[in-house]
């Protein structure tokens, strides 16, 4: 057992060297891409020293921090509802041609309607509400859920779906136990396009129709004509997504992909 | 081997059940029509369906629109091509992991996250107002997910295909060929799916920001002045090219490729 | 649009615009009657995206901005890039809208109602708001309960009572009118006339760069004569020109109702300004500070010079 | 033990799959309640389709079956005859640990819950696999897996067992015991098992009845009354007796007549 | 033939999962050149195991492996013996038609074009699944896919092949037919051949040795040389009196003596 221990220790300090070195070489080459990048465009592209800059200033901005917690916030309401909503219609469609005949061109032809339509028609729909918006975001991001949820349950084993039945297994038993294990790498990846999706179109929504938000003040620097800050807080936004990735989705993720190994 | 009896009646069961289909799917492209033609009695905005579909012979007949619509097209179908390879290669990366597959790992969650807006002002920067930009945009905000999806599928790999792959020493082209590709099929179609749907919506914003020509950036036009009957013309168009992929290609490519899976009692069930 | 333009040799000067704004029509203008070739060059429409026209302009990728304002400008150099404003351009074509069964008189009746606008950083709704502010002493920012959509909805939104006013640009503002049916309850173009006493900020004004300028010393004179001249064509016919081809088609209107009441509209404000003199760079100075001072957009008014005349610039 | 009554009733069964490959082809059978009968066929002949057609998972083309008067097959409803299944895959749940396995089928048997971990542990005792109980699947060994799989069958205590070559993983020694504790089993329960087996020693030690079938698409070639008293001795001389007769019996009509490099007939 | 030389040298085999499930304990073991061995253990104790580690895909905890003088594991270069391996399970490709999951491994082998196709023939021919040359892994029935399985590994013509219970979803009269033509195969080519089985008259009728391994964690238990003469029949009454003593030898120590019911010895 100490042998083992040992080994294991041995294994999170040689983690934790190769994620420095990851995290070292990720950024240095970053930075020699970017270089390039800004004197390809003849300093257009900011300099990776504005970006600093302009991060340095944001971060210390406090009411930045409010915008984040006002679009995290957004992101969360729609994540939520559209990976419900997404894996249950799914799932039902996997499981049964039938569904899935009536609504795979509902699917098709939802993923075609641009963005900005949903936000417009939904606003013009349903008022000028901040729901509006998250509401078009739901909409908007359901097929792609979606999607890969369904072609997650098409790759299920038929053998066990038989077991299910021989043993009668529970409706919920066998959508929980049956189904949803073998989905569960589906859902994780659907999971995450959402979340990302996500916050991709609150950027868009909150450009379009909220003051607030971070997305807001991705655009106002744009329309400011600063790229460095756009830049600059998209970064600091992206950091916070991912740690909300690294705490929330990667136990879920071992926890549940535990068994394969 | 003769036709018995129960082949012809099998046959039956199908076409019934394949007929069925067919309906159920025109009943599901039913409810956007249906939900227009509400929209259109309930709103002011949202056009009578008569009067567009009136509007489209004029539409399609007049030939300025096909430039627009075949370059579109090659551009998202060339984004996207691009956007597998860079998936596939980001993914292998990640799955092999070791210090480069973290490196890939950081900028596939990164970019991730990078909101069209800036890709694309970025490639106005570095590829200004050029061919380029618009499939260095839509290339670099979707192969992120591809890499995403098809990572997850190398993860669910059976390892001990794997094995046997070893044992009987499979060179690498024969692995991926024969093993890796194969189980990745599924994945890549969801990936596919999506991400081809998620180009045509980034391509708009690339084609406004550095053509200004191609199906995007007309549509745009056309619903920036809200001239909402071309508008919806143009939306048809998207979601007629969206759904000839999705049945004329995708599908019967999909049923093709995973011909192995069925138990060979789809037609009993 | 004949794109034959034959004299070999002549300059092709890119200038850039929206697709469909009204504000470009002089380049169309020079375009079609050959003024461009007679002040020696080729005018080419770039058009490009709103959300991308600046960055356009700076990068090179056209040489001539047709879109920009002074609030611009002077962001645009406050980020230490090098560009003026050279030559008049639209007046300030936008206003507040309202149903014309409405009760509001005036600005000050719509203090906690829901009015619709497309951006508090747009110039549609800043100028909107500047101009409250100093008319009417009225923070639209907070006295209002803004709506924020694109400008494409606003009519909807204010025809279907979602909202009790709109601010937005032409022909969205008249398309408002027409259709709601609405009224003009604050056109900006007139009431700042009447409150400084003559002088009225312009929607747009050309623009160019000053590495440009520098080295296109003489186009850069026969760019601005032309456009004068294409704005003295089209005020001159009172517009008549806007109902032929290819002008027509260029502002996608609805429909020719639309069409005449635009050209009403254009007569009426009238839709380009022609004069350029020191007293008006001035005046545009002036409500730069007013700008600056009320912290909306700008925080300060630009060191150097936003607006020049050409020859006070080379001279 | 009587061989009369008719509690699975086959009859004028076909099965093919795709339509076009028969697999099971006009076979009429019946097993009497409590009846112990083996299945006995050649590789690829339709043993393990047929045990799917009675568990109702795969659809006839033509014909009937019957487990105690009622038609078993998509609408099995809940007032229908419990049936546990060694599949000849074991079919585990990967995800879920040995005793999940097993928790989960009782659970959905309306085993009360209190039952639930007490039957468990006496089942994978039963099979030698109480070590395993908190395991999972992919770490088994073969025989291991095929060893919970019948657990899983047994535990539910259904009225009818179909069992898929249950002991074909497990070593001769393992394969004894179990054989013995499955004959005890059943002689003290009033389960009805329909076993398929590769084994005709098997078939001849377990049984009381053995259906022959053919070569592919399976017809009922012949029914052999297995009348040595019980409890029999595995090595009793008469069951080698009468393995050597069935060999013999079948070899022809199996395929591997006088060449053994033959093909088999179609 | 003579057991003497070390083609596979197995010596002092530690094999753990997780570095804390011993699977194989202090085992060596020798196989000659040419030699026909079989492995017997009870269910289990670590012989599909031995041979993972044999074939190198799996690493020992300690320990060395040889063949032919060259050591395995995952450097295993192309100048290596070439290995058939019947797995446990068949891990065939599903997405590939049987006759494409041989060719597959016989253009690995380099196998030249030409002698592909004739080859599969042949092999499939031999294991009496030519009908299923174009057909799915999935259409096929358990005793079907272990036959393809069986057919890929020999279809190289491997210098060593491995071979986990390949018949053991075979029927009787399949099986005899397929250890017959196995027997056969293996005098007519100089293959060394490891075979695990449970069935001990199979060991017997096939082998020139048989290891026995003990309970889990797989030790020797003891090596039994085979003298019957080849060729052998099934029945020869001799394997039937070795059969016996093998079952009382091992019965003790495979953990069923005097109460069947009892747990395996830890
Ligand atoms: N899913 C399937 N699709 C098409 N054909 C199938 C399928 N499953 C089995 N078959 C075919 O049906 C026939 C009967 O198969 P089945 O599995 O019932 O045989 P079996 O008697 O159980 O054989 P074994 O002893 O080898 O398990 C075989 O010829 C097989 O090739
Ligand atoms: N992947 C794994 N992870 C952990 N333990 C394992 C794994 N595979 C096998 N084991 C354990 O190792 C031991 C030996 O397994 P192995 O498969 O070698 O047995 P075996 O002798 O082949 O048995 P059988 O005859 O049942 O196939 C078993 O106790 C099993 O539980
Ligand atoms: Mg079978
Ligand atoms: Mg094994």
């Amino acid at each position: 057992m100490t042998t083992e221990q040992v080994v294991s220790l041995r294994q999170i300090t040689g983690g934790r060297l190769q994620r420095f070195q990851a995290f070292t070489v990720a950024s240095l080459l970053a930075l020699a891409v970017w270089q390039l990048a800004t004197l390809i465009s003849d300093g257009w592209v900011p300099s990776l020293w504005r970006i600093m800059e302009a991060l340095g200033e944001d971060a210390s901005t406090a009411s930045i921090y409010t915008d984040m917690w006002i679009t995290l916030r957004r992101i969360f309401v729609t994540f939520a509802a559209a990976t419900s909503i997404g894996i249950g219609l799914g799932v039902a469609m996997g499981l049964n041609r039938r569904v899935m005949a009536f609504f795979r061109p509902i699917v098709v032809m939802g993923l075609a309607v641009p963005d900005v339509v949903y936000i417009i028609v939904a606003i013009l729909v349903l008022g000028t509400e901040e729901s509006s918006g998250l509401i078009a975001m739901v909409l908007a991001l359901i097929p792609f859920v979606v999607n890969i949820v369904v072609g997650g349950v098409g790759a299920r084993d038929p053998g066990l779906d038989e077991m299910s039945a021989v043993y009668r297994l529970r409706r919920l038993r066998y959508l929980v136990d049956v189904v949803g294990w073998q989905v569960s790498p589906s859902l994780i990846v659907a999971t995450r396009t959402c979340f990302a999706f996500a916050w991709k179109l609150i950027v868009l929504v909150e450009a379009l129709s909220q003051p607030r938000g971070i997305g807001a003040q991705i655009y106002y620097s744009f329309r400011l004509l600063r790229p460095d800050h756009m830049i600059a807080r998209a970064l600091l936004f992206i950091v916070v997504l991912r740690l909300v990735e690294a705490i929330i989705f990667a136990p879920v993720e071992k926890r549940f992909l535990g068994w394969m190994r | 081997m003769t036709r018995s009896p129960e082949t012809t009646q099998n046959l039956g069961a199908r076409l019934r059940a394949s007929w069925l289909d067919l309906a159920l799917g025109a009943l599901g492209a039913g409810l956007p029509v249906f939900l227009w033609w509400i929209g259109s009695h309930t709103t002011t905005f949202v056009p009578p369906i008569g009067e567009v579909i009136r509007a489209i012979p004029d539409f399609v007949t007049g030939e300025d629109i096909w430039p627009d619509v075949l370059v579109t097209i090659e551009r998202v179908a060339g984004s996207l091509a691009i956007a597998l390879i860079l998936g596939f290669a980001a993914a292998y990366v990640m799955h092999r992991g070791g210090l480069w597959g973290r490196v890939v790992d950081r900028y596939v969650g990164l970019m991730l996250g990078v909101p069209s807006t800036i890709a694309a002002l970025l490639a106005l920067y570095v590829f200004k107002r050029s061919e380029v930009g618009v499939y260095f945009v839509v290339s670099i905000i979707t192969f992120p997910f591809v890499a995403l999806t098809l990572l997850q599928g190398l993860r669910s790999a059976d390892r001990r295909l794997d094995e046997m792959g070893d044992v009987y020493r499979l060179s690498t082209p024969q692995r991926l060929r024969h093993v890796a590709v194969p189980h990745l099929v599924p994945y890549t179609f969801a990936a596919v799916r999506n991400e081809y749907a998620h180009a045509w919506k980034v391509v708009v914003l690339a084609e406004l920001f550095a053509v200004n020509s191609g199906m995007g950036a007309r549509f745009a036009r056309a619903f920036d002045r809200f001239r909402i009957v071309d508008a919806m013309l143009w939306l048809i168009i998207f979601m007629i090219i969206l759904l000839g992929t999705e049945y004329l290609l995708l599908l019967p490519s999909e049923r093709r490729v995973l011909r192995w899976r069925g138990s060979g009692m789809e037609g009993n069930r | 649009g004949d794109d034959e333009a034959t004299d070999d040799g002549l300059p092709t000067v890119k200038m850039q615009g929206f697709p469909a704004d009204p504000v470009g029509l002089p380049a169309l203008v020079m375009h079609e009657l050959g003024i461009d070739v007679a002040h020696g060059f080729i005018a080419e429409y770039l058009p490009v995206d709103p959300d991308a026209a600046t960055n356009t302009f700076l990068i090179g990728e056209s040489d001539i901005a047709m879109e920009q304002d002074g609030v611009n400008m002077t962001i645009v150099q406050a980020e230490g890039h090098r560009a003026v404003l050279f030559a008049p351009g639209a007046n300030m074509m936008t206003g507040i809208v309202v149903p014309a069964d409405s009760s509001y008189q005036d600005p000050t009746d719509l203090i906690g109602q829901k009015v619709g606008h497309f951006g508090v950083d747009s110039g549609t709704t800043s100028t909107i708001a500047l101009m409250l502010k100093e008319i009417y002493g009225l923070d639209v920012f907070t006295e209002y309960d803004l709506r924020e959509v694109g400008p494409e909805a606003l009519p909807e939104l204010l025809k279907s009572g979602e909202v009790e006013a709109i601010f937005d640009f032409e022909p969205l503002a008249l398309r408002a009118v027409l259709e709601t049916p609405g009224r003009y309850l604050f056109e900006p173009a007139k009431a700042w006339a009447e409150f400084s006493g003559g002088w009225s900020p312009w929607l747009t004004n050309l623009a160019a760069r000053e590495d440009w300028l520098a080295e296109n010393e003489e186009l850069a004179f026969g760019i601005r004569d032309a456009w004068m001249e294409a704005i003295d064509v089209l005020q001159g016919g009172d517009f008549a020109l806007l109902r032929e081809e290819p002008y027509k088609s260029f502002l996608e209107l609805k429909s020719d109702e639309e069409l005449e009441a635009f050209i009403q509209y254009c007569i009426d404000l009238p839709c380009f300004g022609t004069s350029w003199t020191q007293a008006d760079i001035a005046a545009l100075n002036d409500y730069l500070a007013l700008f600056a001072e009320n912290g909306i957009l700008i925080d300060a008014v630009s060191p150097t010079p936003v607006a020049v005349i050409l020859e006070d610039y080379f001279g | 033990m009587t061989h009369s009554g008719e509690y699975i009733r086959v009859r004028d069964l076909d099965v093919s799959y795709d339509g076009i490959t028969p697999a099971v082809s006009a076979l009429s059978m019946d097993v009497a309640e409590g009846e112990f009968a083996a299945v006995l066929g050649p590789s690829g002949c339709g043993k393990s389709t047929l045990l799917h057609a009675i568990s109702g998972v795969v659809q006839p083309q033509s014909g009937t079956i019957e487990i105690a008067g009622l038609p078993v097959g998509a609408g099995r409803g809940d007032d229908s005859v419990p049936i546990g299944y060694v599949f000849q895959e074991h079919r585990l749940l990967p995800w879920r640990t040995v005793a999940q396995n097993i928790a989960i089928v009782l659970r959905a048997a309306g085993v009360a819950d209190d039952d639930v971990d007490p039957r468990i542990d006496h089942y994978l005792e039963m099979l030698h696999i109480s070590k395993f109980r908190n395991t999972w699947p992919l770490r088994l060994s073969g025989g291991q897996r095929q060893r919970v799989s019948i657990a899983r069958a047994l535990a539910i205590q259904p009225a009818v067992v179909l069992m898929d070559e249950p002991f074909s993983t497990l070593d001769e020694v393992t394969a004894r015991v179990m054989r013995q504790q499955l004959a005890d089993l059943w002689q003290r329960s009033n389960q009805t098992i329909v076993f398929v087996t590769h084994s005709i020693r098997e078939a001849l030690f377990l049984a009381g009845r053995i259906f022959i079938l053919t070569q592919g698409p399976a017809r009922l070639f012949d029914t052999i009354e297995v009348s040595v008293p019980r409890p029999r001795r595995y090595e009793d001389p008469r069951l080698t007796e009468l393995e050597a007769q069935i060999v013999e019996h079948v070899m022809d009509e199996w395929g591997y007549g006088a060449n053994s490099g033959e093909e088999p007939r179609e």
